[in-house]
C-alpha cells in the first residue's frame, strides 16, 4: 500500500500520505550487522511500532532515523527528498524528536527545565537580551513556558514540576523523557521502549498519553515496544525485525498471524 | 617598648632550602644582641617573622597586617618587593632589602624609602666579569654561558651584562631555566655542552642551585669555570656533590667567619643557651653567617638613627635617616665584630646600595673559602642605567615623589 | 627564517651525531622519569576513575620518609622497609578517611579531594622534616653512580650509571604491573571497579581492600620515583611540581593503559628534548620544556580523543 | 517558621521566574548586599580590604567564571589562571598604550582578549572529553606563562620584567596604582562584580544556560534533542573566559598593583577551582561562599595565635594551615560533593520543612 | 510440590525499615517483610513505590548514593546485615541484580559475566561450569561473549547482568526488574530459570518486578508496595485474586483484559488509599 493518499484504520482514523520512508537501510559496526538492508515508511499521523527479539535492532534504526547512526547503505527520505547526511541537532531541528531506551535525561536538571530544553528548537534571542533579561528573551521564555506548562499538565507532572530528575524513580523519568520530546512539537515522534518497566496502570497512562498526543496534535509516532498486549492495541502497522533483518511488517493482525514472527518472536500465538 | 623589625620570612615552600639558614642567621643576632646588651639603645630588638612561603599574596598580607607598628619592611621576594615598592611612599616604611629586589633601588633619588645594601646584582655582575677578566687577562673572543631562572630576578643582571659583552667583546647566551623545569636540567646543560663555553655565569634560586650543580658534574664541566650569583652559594647545594663539586664559586658579600666575635657572641648567648633553631653545620655555612651580616646591618642602621635623633624609640622615618648614613668602616666593622664578615661599604642619600663589592668563594669540596681579594664593582660603568631605568620606573608609576632633599646635594 | 627551522636543526644533527645521542639518551631518561610518575597515576585511575593529583606528592613524602629514617640511624635497607611500612599507613587511611565516604561522586570531586590530600601532606610534610634541601643516600641503597663515557664517531657520549639503573627498574615495574593486571582476578576487579563502582559493589568486589592495595602499589612507585630524582637534585617539597609533567604523559598515552605511560613517558621525554635542543633554544629563546609536553599530548588526543592506548569513549544511546 | 515558603503562591510564570521566587532569600539578599555595600566599607580597616574584601571578591568572580565553563557546561578547565593573566596583560598594555583611557573601560574590554583567546583553546572541547579536556587547557596555561615571560612587549621591555600598574584616575580620584585608595578600588571591584554576577546569573537561568547544561549532563542527548554542541561548548569557553579575563584585570589593577609572569601559574588556576568546587559547581552563590572560605579563611587563621597569644612560630602557623585547608577541603567535599551552595540549599529545606524532620 | 522446596523459616526479615535519602527525602515509610528459605518472594508496586531502594538497603548499596537506613532492621540468617558492607553481604551469599542492566562498559560480555565469580573459590573448573550454564540460558550471550557490554542492545546488557549474579552461586538473589526490556519470550525464559534455579539449588528470590502477571505466576509471596508502604501482603494466589490488584496489576477487570485503546481516563480510586 505505498499509495500517497494513505488509507483508513479500523476505528476509521484518515492517515496521510507517507511523510518518512527508509530505503535499503544496511548498518554495520565492525564485524556485527546490526541491521540488514531494510525498508518501510511511516505514513502522516500514523503509530508505527517496530518489534523484535532483543538485539534486532530495533534501537539501531531509531538511531539511523534520529541521525545518531550513519546508515552504512541505504537512504533515509522525509517528506518526499532524500535527506542529505546531517548532525543529530540539525535532524531534530526538522522536527523529529524522540525519547530513549535507558533514559537519557540532564539529571542536574529540573524536571521543568529538562522539558524546557524540548523547545530549545524553538528559541533564538540573543545572548545581550538574555544576559539582561528583558526584550525577546523574557518575552520568548514566557511563551516557551506557556507552551511547555501545557505539556506537563498533559502529562500530569505538575507536581515534580521543581524536582531535579535525579531524585526521580524509573516510571516518572520516563513520562519527563516524553514530555520533553512533545515540548518540541514533534512532527514525528521515536519512542524507544517508553513502556518498559512500568506496571499495567503506567502503561495504561502511558497508552492514553501516546494516543491523545496522535490524535490531539497529529504527531505521527514510531515506537518500539515489547509489551505485545499494548503494541498490537495501539499501533496502525507494525514492523518486525530479527537479526537486523525485516521479517513482517503489517497491520497487527497480519503480523500476529505472520508464522516467521511468530517463531522468531511471539513465541505462544497471542 | 620595643624595636620592631619584623622579617617577612620564608621557612616553607619551594624556597624554604635557601630561606631557614638565612633567617635563623638574623634571628640569632638580634637575640644575640637582646641577650648580650638588652638590645639596640638599651631597647629590646623584637625581630618577630611573618610567614610568607615566598608567595606574594602572603607577603602583602604580612606587609599590611605589620605596617602598623612596624620600623622597616623585609620583603625577602621580588615579586613583593615590587608590590610594596610603589606602597612605602604612602606608607612611609623603609624597605630592606640586602642584596636582592631591583638593582636600580641604588638610586636613592627616585627611591627615597628603597634600600638594597650592601651590593645589588648589577653589581654582582660586573664583579665576576671582573674576576674572570682576572683570570682571563683579555675577554675578546670569550664565551659565557648565563644561566638563569627564567623568572624577573634571573634577568636582572641581563643589562649590565650586555653591556659589558659589548665593552669587552665576550659573547653571552643566556639559557633560562623554567620555574617548574629547576630539578631537571639536562635540556640547559645539553645547550652548555653544545654551546662549548668558557664560563658558566648561573643566576640560581633554590632548587635551581642544586639541579645546576649535579647536572655540570654529570656533564664533567670544569668547575672552576663555574660561578653563581650570592644566592647560588649555599653550602647545601653543594653538599649534595661533595668533592665533585671543588672548584665551583660564588660571589658574596658576605664570609662565614666563625672566629669573628660576633659569632662566639651567637654561640655563648643564643645558641647555648638553646635559642636558636640553627645547628652548628648550619651556623659555619655561608648563608647563616650571611643572615648575620643582614641583621647587623639593620641594627646599625637602627643605632645611627638613635645617635642622630638621640631617642632610643625610633619611627621608621628616622631609620629611614639611619640607612642612608651607614659607615661600615674597617674599624666600625671591627667594633660590630663582624671582621671578615662583611666588606667595608658606605650608603647615602643618592646611593643606597653601598656597592660594598664582595669576595669570589670557591667551593674547595667541604666548604666555602675566599678564593680572591675583595673586588670592588666600578659602578661609573652602570651607573646612567640606573639612573635610566630608575627614571624609567618613577616615569611609568607617574606621580612619583623624587627625593628632593638628595636632588639638591648633587 | 624558514632555513632556521626546516633545514639547519637536521645538518647539526647529522654533523655532531655523538651530540644527538646524547640528546636522545637525556630525553630517555626523563622520559623514564615521567613514566614513573605517570605510573602511578595509572593504576590508581584504572581502579577508581581518579585522577590522583596527590602522586607527586607522594613521590617527596616516600623520599623525605627515607631519607629522614635513614637519618636517625636505620640502615638503608631496614629504612626502605619502614618507608614501605608508612606508605602502607598512608595508603589505608586515605581510604579510610577520604575516599571511602566519596564512593560514587563525581570525577572532578574526587580529583579535588586529591588535590585536598596534597596540600594536607605539604603541610604535614613540612612540620615533619623541615624544608630544607635533603640528600638522597643513594650510596647507602647500593645504587651505582659514577658513569660510562663512550666515544661513538669520535665523540663523546656519557652514560651516568644512576640513569642506566633508573631504567633497568622503570621496564621490570612495568613489566611487573601489566602482568599484574592482565593475569589476575584482581586486575579484572581493578578494571571492572573503574566502570561502575555500583554495580562492582553489588558483585562482591571490595572497593576497602582494592583500593588499599591500589594505593599501596602506587605508594611503593611513589617511593622508587622519589629515589630516582632525589638522587639527581636532591630531595625537597620543590620536587612536587613533576606531578604537573606527568599530566601531559598520562593524557598522550590514555589515562586507563600502563603501556601508554611508558610509551607516552618516551615519547614526551625524547621529543621535548630534541625540540628544546634544536628549535627552542636557537629560534624561541628557549625554557620551551615548559608547554612542549601538553601541546603535543593536546594535538595527539585530536586524533585520538582517548590518547594512544586509553580505552574506547562508549558512546550510545 | 523563618522559611515558610506556604501560602506564597505564584499567579504567574512571570512571578515563578522572578529572581527571588521565595521571599525570605530576597530579604537575606538584601542584608548581604547592605552590608557589601555600606557596613563592611565603612568599618573596614586597610588591612580588611586588602586582605579579605577584595580578594575575596575578586577570587569570587574569577570562579564565576570558572564555574559557568565547568560547573554550568561540564568542561573542566586548568588554564583559568592564565586566562585571567590574558586579561590583566591586555589591560596593561591597553591603559599604557591608549592613557586617556578609562580605566574601567580597559577592564571590561581586556575580558574581550581572554574570551578570544579561551574560544581558541575551547576548540578541542569539541573532540576531547573530560579529564582529557583537560590537557588543553593546560597547554594553554602553560604556553601562555611562558609566553608572558618571553614576549618583551607584553611588559614594556621594563627592566624588572614585570607589569607595574600605573596610577590613573577617573573624575580626579585615583583608582589604581600605589595612589588610590583601597576603599574606591572597592567599590570599583564591587559594582563590577555585582553586575557581572547579575548578567550570568540571567545567563544560566535562560535559553543558553539549560543549553550549557543539558551539553553538561549527557552531550549526546542533548545533540539528539536539537542542541548544537559546538555553538554550546564555546559560548561557554568565550562567556566564562571573559568574566575570568575581567577578574584578572581586576587582580592586578585593583589589588596587586604589580605582577610578574609567575603569579598567573597553574597554582592560580587551582586556587580558583577549588573556590568554584567548594563553593559548588553550578551555582552562582557557591563562588562566593568558596572565595570566603578559600581566601578569607587562611587569613583569619593567620591571626588566630597572634590573637590568642599563642607563642607558635609563623612558619609552623603556615604548615598548620596548609594542613587545615587541606583537611577542610576534603571534610566539605565529604560532608556535600556538591559544595556549600548545595549545603545551603539542604539547611534550606529543612528550615522550610522545620519544625518536621521530613 | 512448590511447598516442598521451601520451608516456612524466614531467611531474611525486613523489620519496619525507613529509608532517607540526601537527609531529606523520605522513600521507606517503615517497610516490613520476610523472605522465605527457598522461596520467591515479589515485590510490586507502582514506579517510585520503593522496590529498588527497599533491594538497595537489604544489599547496602544505599549510601553511594546518599541515602541512608535511618530505622528499623535487616537480618539475614539471623544476623544484622544492615551494617556489613555490600561484598560481605555477596559472601554471604546475597546478590543483588541491580535495575537498568549495570554492565561493566569495558569490559567484554565474558569478562563482565567472570566479574560475577569474584568472591568465588571454588576452583576454575566450577566456575566455567557455570558459565556454560549462563550461556545455555542466554544463547545470546554466547553470540556476543567477545564485544564489549556498553556496545550491545538493551536486553543483552540485561541478560548480562542477570547472568553475572548466577556466577557468584549465591544463596538469595535480589532481582530489580529482571523483565526491563526483554522481549516477551525472553521474559518467560526468565523466570522459567529463576524457578528451575529456585528448585533444583534451593537459591531464595526477592525480585521486585513491574511485570505483575508473570510475577505472581511464579513467585509463591508477594508484598505491595506504595509509596513507601507495605499495602498489601500474602501468597501469590490471594493476590491473583485480589480485586484491586486485578484492576490496577494485573490490568484484568470482571469483564476481562480491556484494550489499551480504551482505557478510562477516569478510575476508582484503590480502596488501600481511601
Ligand atoms: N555502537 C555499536 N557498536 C557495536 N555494536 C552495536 C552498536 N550499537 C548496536 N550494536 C549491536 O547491534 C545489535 C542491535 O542493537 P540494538 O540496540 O538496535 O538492539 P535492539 O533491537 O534495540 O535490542 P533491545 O530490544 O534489546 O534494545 C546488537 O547486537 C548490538 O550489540
Ligand atoms: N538518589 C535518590 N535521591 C533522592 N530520592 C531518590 C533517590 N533515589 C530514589 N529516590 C526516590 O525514592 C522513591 C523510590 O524510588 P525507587 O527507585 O525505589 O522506586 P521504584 O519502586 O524502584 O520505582 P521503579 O519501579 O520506577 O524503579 C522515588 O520517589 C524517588 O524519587
Ligand atoms: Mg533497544
Ligand atoms: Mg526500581
Amino acid at each position: 500500500m505505498k499509495d500517497t493518499e494513505g488509507y483508513v484504520t479500523a476505528d476509521g482514523r484518515q492517515i496521510g500520505g507517507v511523510l518518512m520512508e527508509l530505503r535499503n537501510i544496511t548498518l554495520k559496526f565492525g564485524g556485527v550487522t546490526a541491521i540488514n538492508d531494510i525498508s518501510f515508511d511511516i505514513r502522516e499521523g500514523e503509530i508505527r511500532a517496530i518489534i523484535g527479539p532483543n538485539g534486532a535492532g530495533k534501537s539501531s534504526m531509531l538511531n539511523v532515523i534520529s541521525g545518531f547512526y550513519t546508515p552504512t547503505e541505504g537512504s533515509v527520505w522525509y517528506k518526499g527528498e532524500q535527506r542529505p547526511k546531517m548532525k543529530p541537532y540539525e535532524v531534530a531541528r526538522m522536527g523529529v524528536a524522540r525519547t530513549f531506551q535507558n533514559i537519557a535525561l540532564f539529571e542536574g536538571m529540573t524536571v521543568l527545565d529538562n522539558v524546557m530544553t524540548g523547545r530549545l528548537t524553538h528559541m533564538n534571542a540573543g545572548i545581550l537580551s538574555q544576559a539582561i533579561w528583558w526584550g525577546s528573551a523574557r518575552d520568548e521564555e514566557m511563551e516557551n513556558r506557556e507552551k511547555v506548562e501545557r505539556v506537563i499538565d498533559f502529562l500530569e507532572i505538575q507536581n515534580i514540576r521543581k524536582t531535579p530528575v535525579g531524585r526521580l524513580p524509573y516510571g516518572l523519568k520516563k513520562r519527563v523523557e516524553l514530555a520533553r520530546a512533545l515540548a518540541a512539537e514533534p512532527s514525528i515522534l521515536l519512542l524507544d521502549e517508553p513502556m518498559a518497566g512500568m506496571n499495567v496502570e503506567e502503561k495504561e497512562d502511558m497508552s492514553r498519553f501516546i494516543l491523545d498526543v496522535n490524535d490531539e496534535f497529529g504527531t505521527t509516532i514510531c515506537l518500539i515496544e515489547h509489551d505485545m498486549g499494548v503494541v498490537m492495541d495501539l499501533s496502525d502497522r507494525v514492523v518486525v525485525m530479527d537479526y537486523g533483518r525485516k521479517i513482517g511488517d503489517g497491520s497487527p493482525d497480519e503480523v500476529r498471524s505472520n508464522q516467521d514472527v511468530i517463531d522468531a518472536y511471539l513465541g505462544v500465538p497471542h | 617598648q620595643e624595636l620592631f623589625v619584623p622579617n617577612l620570612a620564608y621557612r616553607t615552600g619551594p624556597f624554604a632550602a635557601t630561606g631557614i639558614p638565612i633567617m635563623n642567621g638574623q634571628a640569632d643576632y638580634f637575640t644575640m644582641l637582646n641577650q648580650r646588651d638588652g638590645g639596640i639603645g638599651g631597647v629590646p630588638v623584637n625581630a618577630e617573622e611573618c610567614e610568607t612561603g615566598y608567595s606574594t599574596e602572603k607577603g602583602v598580607e604580612c606587609y599590611e597586617k605589620l605596617k602598623g607598628e612596624a620600623l622597616v619592611t623585609q620583603p625577602w621576594s621580588t615579586g613583593i618587593t615590587l608590590q610594596v615598592l610603589p606602597k612605602t611612599n604612602v606608607d612611609e616604611i623603609p624597605i630592606y632589602g640586602p642584596g636582592y629586589g631591583f638593582s636600580p633601588m641604588a638610586d636613592g633619588t627616585t627611591f627615597k624609602w628603597a634600600y638594597n645594601t650592601p651590593s645589588g646584582y648589577w653589581d654582582a655582575a660586573d664583579m665576576i666579569v671582573q674576576y674572570i677578566e682576572g683570570q682571563e687577562g683579555d675577554l675578546e673572543g670569550k664565551k659565557f654561558a648565563f644561566l638563569h631562572l627564567d623568572h624577573p630576578f634571573g634577568k636582572e643582571p641581563l643589562p649590565v651584562l650586555e653591556q659589558l659583552a659589548e665593552e669587552k667583546g665576550f659573547e653571552l647566551v643566556p639559557i633560562p631555566v623554567g620555574l617548574n623545569e629547576m630539578q631537571n636540567q639536562s635540556a640547559q646543560w645539553l645547550q652548555i655542552r653544545r654551546e662549548r663555553p668558557d664560563y658558566v655565569i648561573m643566576w640560581g634560586w633554590g632548587a635551581m642551585n642544586a639541579g645546576a650543580i649535579t647536572e655540570a658534574v654529570k656533564t664533567k664541566f670544569p668547575m672552576e669555570n663555574f660561578i653563581g650569583v650570592w644566592w647560588a652559594g649555599h653550602d647545601a647545594d653543594l653538599n649534595l656533590v661533595g668533592e665533585e663539586g671543588a672548584g665551583y664559586k660564588s660571589i658574596s658579600w658576605s664570609f662565614p667567619n666563625m672566629d669573628a666575635p660576633v659569632m662566639q657572641d651567637i654561640k655563648e648567648y643564643v645558641v647555648d643557651e638553646g635559642l636558636s633553631q640553627t645547628n652548628p653545620e648550619e651556623m659555619e655555612g655561608v648563608f647563616y653567617g650571611r643572615g648575620v651580616v643582614i641583621s647587623a646591618i639593620l641594627g646599625e642602621a637602627i643605632r645611627v638613627a638613635q645617635d642622630e635623633y638621640d631617642t632610643a624609640e625610633i619611627t621608621p622615618a628616622q631609620l629611614r635617616w639611619g640607612f642612608e648614613n651607614l659607615d661600615f668602616s674597617e674599624e666600625r666593622i671591627a667594633e660590630l665584630g663582624l671582621d671578615g664578615m662583611v666588606p667595608p661599604f658606605q650608603t647615602s642619600c643618592e646611593n643606597h646600595t653601598g656597592h660594598s663589592g664582595g669576595w669570589m668563594l670557591e667551593w674547595d669540596g667541604e666548604q666555602f673559602v675566599k678564593a680572591s681579594d675583595l673586588l670592588r664593582p666600578n659602578v661609573e660603568s652602570y651607573s646612567d642605567l640606573i639612573d635610566s631605568s630608575a627614571a624609567e620606573y618613577a616615569e611609568s608609576n607617574a606621580p612619583w615623589p623624587n627625593n628632593e632633599e638628595c636632588a639638591a646635594t648633587n | 627564517m624558514l632555513r632556521d627551522i626546516f633545514i639547519t636543526p637536521f645538518v647539526d644533527m647529522v654533523e655532531a651525531p655523538d651530540f644527538l645521542m646524547q640528546v636522545l639518551w637525556e630525553g630517555l631518561v626523563s622520559g623514564v622519569l615521567y613514566a614513573l610518575i605517570a605510573l602511578g597515576f595509572v593504576l590508581i585511575f584504572r581502579s577508581s576513575r581518579i585522577l590522583n593529583f596527590a602522586q607527586g606528592i607522594m613521590v617527596v613524602f616516600a623520599a623525605l620518609t627515607l631519607v629522614g629514617l635513614h637519618a636517625m640511624g636505620l640502615p638503608a635497607w631496614i629504612a626502605v622497609a619502614a618507608t614501605l611500612a608508612v606508605m602502607f599507613v598512608l595508603a589505608v587511611t586515605i581510604e579510610r578517611v577520604v575516599l571511602r565516604p566519596l564512593v560514587g561522586q563525581p570525577d572532578i570531586i574526587l580529583f579535588m579531594a586529591t588535590i585536598g590530600i596534597t596540600l594536607f601532606l605539604i603541610g604535614l610534610g613540612e612540620t615533619i622534616f623541615g624544608g630544607e634541601n635533603k640528600v638522597m643516600i643513594t650510596g647507602e641503597l647500593g645504587i651505582p653512580t659514577g658513569d660510562t663515557v663512550l666515544e661513538p664517531f669520535g665523540g663523546l657520549l656519557i652514560l651516568q650509571h644512576l640513569d642506566i639503573t633508573v631504567v633497568l627498574v622503570a621496564v621490570a615495574l612495568v613489566g611487573a604491573l601489566l602482568a599484574f593486571l592482565n593475569y589476575t582476578r584482581m586486575g579484572r576487579a581493578i578494571r571492572a571497579l573503574g566502570d561502575d563502582h555500583q554495580a562492582a559493589l553489588s558483585v562482591g568486589i571490595s572497593l576497602q581492600t582494592i583500593w588499599v592495595l591500589v594505593w599501596f602499589i602506587a605508594g611503593i612507585i611513589a617511593l622508587v620515583t622519589g629515589i630516582a630524582w632525589g638522587a639527581r637534585a636532591g630531595v625537597s617539597f620543590a620536587l612536587e611540581v613533576i606531578a604537573y609533567k606527568a599530566l601531559p604523559v598520562l593524557m598522550l598515552g590514555g589515562l586507563e593503559s600502563i603501556t601508554g605511560a611508558i610509551v607516552g613517558g618516551l615519547m614526551i621525554g625524547v621529543l621535548e628534548k630534541i625540540f628544546e635542543i634544536y628549535w627552542g633554544q636557537p629560534l624561541l629563546g628557549g625554557n620551551t620544556e615548559a608547554w612542549f609536553a601538553f601541546v603535543l599530548a593536546l594535538i595527539v588526543l585530536l586524533f585520538r580523543p582517548q590518547g594512544l592506548f586509553g580505552e574506547r569513549i562508549i558512546e550510545r544511546v | 517558621m523563618l522559611y515558610r515558603t506556604a501560602g506564597q503562591f505564584k499567579t504567574s510564570y512571570k512571578a515563578d521566574q522572578a529572581l527571588f521566587p521565595v521571599r525570605q532569600d530576597a530579604i537575606l539578599l538584601g542584608v548581604i548586599l547592605a552590608f557589601a555595600w555600606v557596613i563592611f566599607p565603612f568599618t573596614a580597616s586597610e588591612f580588611a580590604f586588602q586582605t579579605m574584601l577584595i580578594p575575596v571578591l575578586i577570587y569570587a568572580l574569577a570562579a564565576l567564571g570558572l564555574n559557568i565553563l565547568t560547573g554550568y557546561a561540564g568542561q573542566l578547565s586548568l588554564g583559568t589562571g592564565a586566562f585571567m593573566g590574558v586579561g590583566a596583560y591586555a589591560c596593561y598594555k591597553m591603559v599604557t598604550l591608549f592613557p586617556w583611557m578609562n580605566p574601567v573601560v580597559a577592564i571590561l574590554l581586556s575580558g574581550f582578549f581572554s574570551a578570544g583567546v579561551g574560544v581558541a583553546f575551547g576548540i578541542p572541547s569539541l573532540r576531547i572529553k573530560g579529564f582529557y579536556l583537560a590537557i588543553a587547557t593546560l597547554a594553554a596555561q602553560f604556553f601562555l606563562t611562558w609566553l608572558f615571560e618571553k614576549w618583551a612587549w607584553l611588559y614594556n621591555y621594563n627592566a624588572s620584567g614585570a607589569i607595574q600598574v600605573p596610577n590613573i584616575q577617573m573624575f580626579g580620584i585615583y583608582v589604581t596604582g600605589p595612589q588610590a585608595d583601597s576603599i574606591v578600588q572597592y567599590f570599583l571591584v564591587l559594582g563590577i562584580v555585582t553586575v557581572m554576577t547579575l548578567l550570568c546569573i540571567n545567563l544560566t537561568r535562560g535559553t543558553l544556560g539549560r543549553t550549557w547544561k543539558a551539553t553538561r549532563d549527557m552531550d549526546i542527548a542533548a545533540e539528539l534533542i536539537g542542541i548544537n554542541l559546538m555553538t554550546s561548548k564555546l559560548t561557554a569557553f568565550a562567556i566564562s573566559s571573559y568574566v575570568v579575563g575581567v577578574a584578572g584585570a581586576l587582580y592586578v589593577f585593583m589589588w596587586k598593583g604589580a605582577a610578574e609572569p609567575n603569579v598567573f601559574y597553574i597554582q592560580l588556576s587551582f586556587q580558583v577551582l577549588f573556590i568554584a568546587i567548594i563553593g559548588g559547581l553550578g551555582s552562582i552563590l557557591g563562588n562566593f561562599l568558596g572565595a570566603i572560605l578559600i581566601v578569607g579563611l587562611p587569613v583569619v587563621l593567620n591571626l588566630v595565635p597572634g590573637a590568642l597569644g599563642i607563642p607558635i612560630s609563623s612558619a609552623m602557623v603556615e604548615h598548620l594551615n596548609t594542613m587545615i585547608i587541606g583537611a577542610l577541603i576534603v571534610f566539605f567535599l565529604i560532608v556535600e560533593p556538591h559544595g556549600l551552595a548545595r549545603l545551603w540549599a539542604l539547611i534550606r529545606e529543612k528550615l522550610i520543612i522545620w519544625p518536621f524532620p521530613h | 510440590m512448590l511447598d516442598a522446596a521451601r520451608t516456612d523459616e524466614a531467611l531474611l526479615e525486613v523489620n519496619n525499615v525507613e529509608v532517607i535519602y540526601n537527609h531529606v527525602i523520605l522513600v521507606l515509610k517503615g517497610v516490613s517483610l520476610n523472605v522465605r528459605k527457598g522461596g520467591i518472594t515479589a515485590l510490586l508496586g507502582g514506579n517510585g513505590a520503593g522496590k529498588t531502594t527497599t533491594l538497595k538497603a537489604i544489599s547496602n548499596l544505599l549510601h553511594s548514593e546518599r541515602g541512608e537506613v535511618t530505622k528499623g532492621s535487616i537480618v539475614y540468617k539471623g544476623e544484622r546485615v544492615q551494617d556489613l558492607d555490600p561484598s560481605a553481604l555477596v559472601k554471604r551469599g546475597v546478590i543483588q541484580v541491580m535495575e537498568g542492566r549495570h554492565c561493566f562498559q569495558h569490559l567484554t560480555v565474558e569478562e563482565n559475566l567472570m566479574t560475577g565469580a569474584y568472591t568465588r573459590r571454588d576452583g576454575r573448573g566450577a566456575v566455567d561450569a557455570d558459565l556454560e550454564m549462563v550461556y545455555t540460558y542466554f544463547p545470546r550471550l554466547k553470540e556476543r561473549r567477545r564485544s564489549q557490554a556498553g556496545y550491545t542492545s538493551g536486553g543483552e546488557q540485561q541478560m548480562t547482568a542477570v547472568g553475572r549474579a548466577l556466577m557468584s552461586r549465591p544463596e538469595m538473589i535480589l532481582l530489580d526488574e529482571p523483565s526491563m526490556g526483554l522481549a516477551p519470550q525472553l521474559v518467560e525464559q526468565i523466570f522459567e530459570i529463576v524457578k528451575s534455579i529456585n528448585e533444583n539449588e534451593g537459591v531464595s528470590f526477592l525480585l521486585a518486578e513491574q511485570n505483575t502477571n508473570v510475577a505472581l505466576r511464579y513467585a509463591h509471596q508477594g508484598y505491595i508496595l506504595e509509596n513507601g508502604r507495605i499495602v498489601m501482603e500474602g501468597t501469590a494466589s490471594e493476590l491473583r485474586e485480589n480485586a484491586d490488584v486485578k484492576e490496577f496489576y494485573l490490568g484484568v477487570s470482571d469483564e476481562g483484559r480491556k484494550s489499551f485503546r480504551d482505557v478510562r481516563s477516569y478510575r476508582r480510586r484503590k480502596r488501600w488509599l481511601a
